[in-house]
């Protein structure tokens, strides 16, 4: 008997296929396409305390194999989500992850708060400006991810994922200050920062001149980090960068992760997730794995660092 | 809503760059009105990755044929210029909102370029528009549409077929003889068109483009300027059709 | 009269068209296709002290877009390089830049030394681990940086160019180290860290489990740090990562780069470095530029940060 | 070595997954001989990003055609397999070190599978050499070898045609008649054909395959093991072809 299910930090998840926050809406979207019950999980776009309007168009450039995306954290607010969104996703069984941003550490305290009777776990991006330290990203530095992770993880009584940027030296010191100070679960890796410029016009691409980067293209350096920080945490991981195929979810459950998350792929292929679900299932039956742990390699006493 | 694997019945050349498509389609077909698009796979790889939006040209509901006009301008549309019969693409649609099918309207239509693509449904819908369409040079598809409009207008930028000039310029002399005007071109025309039409109080509706992401309202990439100053539209499910009064341009436009 | 020279800290370029080291073997491989004196410079094989067999294949995988590279610096060692390689490149009027790596800023500077009356420049590899310090990349601790750019500046005549890792949170400080040791240029990207693994054998597919991610897929963010950097030094910029075509090069000029050096696009198309030149010309004879560095943008009062 | 564009003659299927690929050439064709590849881009795009390498099954220089068989399973192949008369491929070649054309010892030639490929145009050139030759279960392009062999073993693994199991066992019955044996298949088959012949004293090469960036020396990363120690072969420029007593085999091939 194939036990599909996963535990990330206390939310126990029918099965290890989650959809990421900013490419999956508010989940009416893809309802059009398959029963969202069918998902291990669904981070829903990330709400910031007050409504934002986002960044001026174009927000999207198409690289090699990825997209840059300079949305801006368009969002309607953390009290518009939870008036005009969270009702429709309630209506479902799927297990509802808040992906938030703030720009003090009070602003998340307040969100998590707010949200944590509603939703079933709380995502923090910490790819975020930190406004009181100057604008650096709180992704950047451990003392920073520690503050906030442990700010929010007192306010509230569900898991805390802790949700880590790509853009660092050392990403394992990133996930060990999340477990440091409490986080039950952390997910990577969030976007790259990247570039575009506009030829014909002599200018940045986009408005914001940097954007993020992800799909297919990040897929190594995304799997390589949930290596890394598998190495040194014992919190679950949701793995997560270009994942497009059943094939590329395995890589990432062997490299360490209890959970993996479908991003710029739904834009390319709405039915991502469930070809991804399907497709691990008949991984596990062909191999005879009856959990998905099991996936996970054995690193040995070869020193993989 | 639906993804279709859609087999292809035709694709030829019509002008320069110019392709007509047509594709054999069950589901999506059942759906589609004028002015929807279809968002279209167009590799198997990861470059290019993102499918492309590309307007219902015309529906053939009996035969179950799906008609696209498109233009060749980059990565994708090249590769949908290679393809032939038999060969199969993957599309999901109809998306987006098309255009109200005002009927009992007086009507004219607008079209520069390859934007004349969503506007032959609109057409054969209507009663008989008249029709105003401008193209840089080489003309292409008129006679389909000659079929279904009243008075019709010709403008090239060269002068070589119709008039010289911009169909903007002879809707702008009777625009006091239409209630509802429907428009799809360059941003700088639906620009014009929407300060003519609001100027005379008539209805317009204008199909515009974006840069899309997944086309189905998931990503928020598609956002385009709207007249309520603290909220984006979204072009892919708000659109790509608007009432003119509801969007706004800003002067990247009229570069 | 379009002049296509520049300057890369005191070494004149004919043409700002440079070939990336470790991709373009020593030059001889691609004089096969054209006249190696076309190129505005030739970055060689990174050279250690020693010879080097290099790592177990296999050594490159696809990705998407991009590929991965575990060649683990095979080379015949300084002495080698210099009894049999140079010889061939020196019947070329191309200047040659040598690609150094070494495990302790004493080999660095004995490299360094040795090979200054020989060759045109100096290009150090920092992203080699630093033996004193445990193994940590030079590239990733400003601190390293400094020290040995330092080490090898004052013992040597010729430009230094140093090289940088993109695996880390911040470029332009990197930049800054080398540039206050005395760098006369830098070059960025160097690899960025990825990781395939083998599902079939269920284990890393690489025999070092790491290895080098370059290729399109990794140009948005080569673009990035180009940009980044340039914001903060003076010393020029060599800009590399992903570059296949004349667009791909204006963009890196637009963003600040001195010169561009193409690697992996060599593999796919042996005329790239070619190609590119001859749309660089092209693109300034239509544009009506005079000089490369009339590329280059304004950044206006933008604060691009 | 040159880079050519080659436009396509035909490409046949001639079994499951195997295709037969005819193109044109001016300037590669001049040098091509028996072992050499060809380095062939897959896309114009930049997924797949490298070329392929492919062996030279059979050079034609009076009608100027080059032969190829491949087997479709991956990305690239796959791609090679859409392709159709008229199409073209960027090519660089011919590259590597191929077969020494040893015309007056006694010659045997073995092949697994697809590593039958390099071997054709390697019997045209011998003196009707004796050929083994083995299968999995379809069995493809024996009839264009018979031509040009002495005697010929066949064997596939399921016994659908032939003798059941693998043309190794043959060649070891008869080892002691040949004076040079010549080798394209699996690593496993190369390996005990290595051994068999060193055994025995016989002159013996082989065709390797590794992984390729360049194909033309400059990368490094087609590495293979060497019977030296300190170094490795470079496959794209050593090789492929390697005399047996060049190459070792590691533990990673009997797998
Ligand atoms: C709602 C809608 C309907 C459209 N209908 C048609 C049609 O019927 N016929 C037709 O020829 N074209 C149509 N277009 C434009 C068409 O989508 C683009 O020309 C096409 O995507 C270009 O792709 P490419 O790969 O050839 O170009 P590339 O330049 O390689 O494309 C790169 C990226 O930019 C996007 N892009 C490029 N140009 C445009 C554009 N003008 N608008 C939106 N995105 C763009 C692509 O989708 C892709 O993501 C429509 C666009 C929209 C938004
Ligand atoms: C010198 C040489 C000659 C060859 N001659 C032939 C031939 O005549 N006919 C034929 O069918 N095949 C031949 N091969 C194998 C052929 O190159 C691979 O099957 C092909 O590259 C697979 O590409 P893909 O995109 O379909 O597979 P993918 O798995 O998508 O390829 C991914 C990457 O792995 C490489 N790769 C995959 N399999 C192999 C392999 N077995 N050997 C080397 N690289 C591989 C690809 O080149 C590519 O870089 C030869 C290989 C070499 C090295
Ligand atoms: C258009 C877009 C919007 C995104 N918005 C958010 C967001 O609001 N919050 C967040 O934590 N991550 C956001 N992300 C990052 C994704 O959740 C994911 O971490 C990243 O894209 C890498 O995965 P992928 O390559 O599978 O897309 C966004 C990504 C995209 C493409
Ligand atoms: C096979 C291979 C070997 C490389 N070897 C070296 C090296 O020896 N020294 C070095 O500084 N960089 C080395 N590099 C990095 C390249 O010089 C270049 O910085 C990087 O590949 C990014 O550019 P690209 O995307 O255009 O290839 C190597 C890259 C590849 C692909
Ligand atoms: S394209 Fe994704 S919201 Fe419109
Ligand atoms: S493939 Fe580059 S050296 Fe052989």
């Amino acid at each position: 008997m194939i036990d599909m299910s996963v535990d990330i930090g206390g939310l126990r998840l029918k099965n290890p296929v989650l959809v990421s926050s900013g490419t999956f809406g508010f989940g009416r979207e893809y309802s059009n396409f398959y029963d969202l019950n069918s998902l291990g999980g669904i981070a829903v776009k990330g709400i910031t305390l007050k409504p934002r309007k986002g960044n001026k168009p174009p927000r999207i450039a198409e690289t090699a194999a990825g997209i840059l995306n300079s949305v801006g954290l368009e969002n309607p607010g953390l009290y518009g989500f939870m008036e005009k969104e969270l009702p429709f996703l309630k209506r479902y069984k799927v297990p509802i992850i808040a992906n938030i941003s703030g720009n003090t550490i009070e602003e998340y305290s307040i969100m998590a708060q707010e949200l944590c009777n509603s939703v079933d776990a709380i995502e923090l991006n910490v790819s975020c400006p930190n406004v009181k330290e100057g604008g650096i990203a709180f992704g950047t530095k451990p003392e920073l991810i520690y503050q906030v992770t442990n700010a929010v993880k007192k306010r509230i009584g569900i898991p805390l994922i802790v949700k880590l940027s790509p853009n660092v030296t050392d990403i394992s010191e990133m996930a060990l200050a999340a477990e440091g100070a409490g986080a039950d679960c952390i997910s990577l890796i969030n976007t790259m920062i990247g570039m575009k410029m506009d030829i014909e016009n002599r200018k940045p691409y986009f408005d914001n001149v940097v954007a993020g980067l992800s799909g297919p293209a990040v897929k190594p350096i995304a799997l390589r980090m949930v290596w890394q920080a598998a190495e040194k945490v014992n919190i679950p991981i949701i793995g997560m960068g270009g994942i497009s195929t059943w094939r590329d979810a395995i890589e990432f459950i062997m490299a360490g992760a209890a959970a993996i998350s479908i991003g710029t792929a739904n834009f390319y292929n709405p039915y991502a997730p469930i070809e991804v679900l399907d497709g691990i299932r008949n991984y596990m039956e062909y191999s005879g794995l009856n959990k998905i742990e099991e996936i996970k390699i054995n690193r040995g006493v070869k020193n993989y660092e | 809503m639906e993804r279709e694997i859609c087999s292809i019945v035709s694709n030829d050349r019509v002008a320069k760059d110019i392709y007509k498509l047509v594709i054999n389609s069950k589901s999506i077909i059942k759906e589609a009105s004028a002015g929807q698009f279809l968002h279209i796979k167009p590799s198997l790889n990861y470059d290019p990755l993102l499918r492309r939006p590309i307007s219902i040209c015309k529906a053939d509901s009996v035969k179950g044929h799906i008609m696209l006009l498109y233009r060749v301008c980059g990565k994708g549309t090249r590769l949908f210029g290679g393809l032939g019969q038999g060969d199969c693409l993957d599309i999901i649609g109809p998306l987006g909102k098309g255009f109200p099918i005002l009927k009992d309207k007086k009507a004219a239509v607008i079209g520069g370029g390859i934007g004349i693509a969503p506007l032959l449904e609109l057409c054969q819908n209507l009663n008989s528009p008249d029709i105003y369409m401008g193209f840089r040079d080489e003309v292409y598809f008129v006679d389909e549409f000659i079929k279904h409009s009243g008075a019709f207008f010709l403008y090239t930028e060269d002068g070589s077929r119709g008039s010289k000039g911009y169909p903007i310029e002879a809707l702008a002399r009777n625009i006091s003889s239409y209630e509802v005007v429907y428009a799809c071109g360059p941003k700088m025309m639906l620009s014009k068109v929407k300060e003519l039409c609001e100027a005379n109080s008539v209805e317009c509706y204008l199909s515009m483009e974006e840069r899309m992401g997944c086309g189905v309202g998931a990503c928020l990439v598609c956002a385009c300027e709207s007249s309520e100053e603290n909220y984006y539209k979204k072009v892919c499910v708000d659109g790509p059709v608007f009432n003119s009064r509801e969007v706004k341009f800003d002067d990247r436009y009229e570069r």
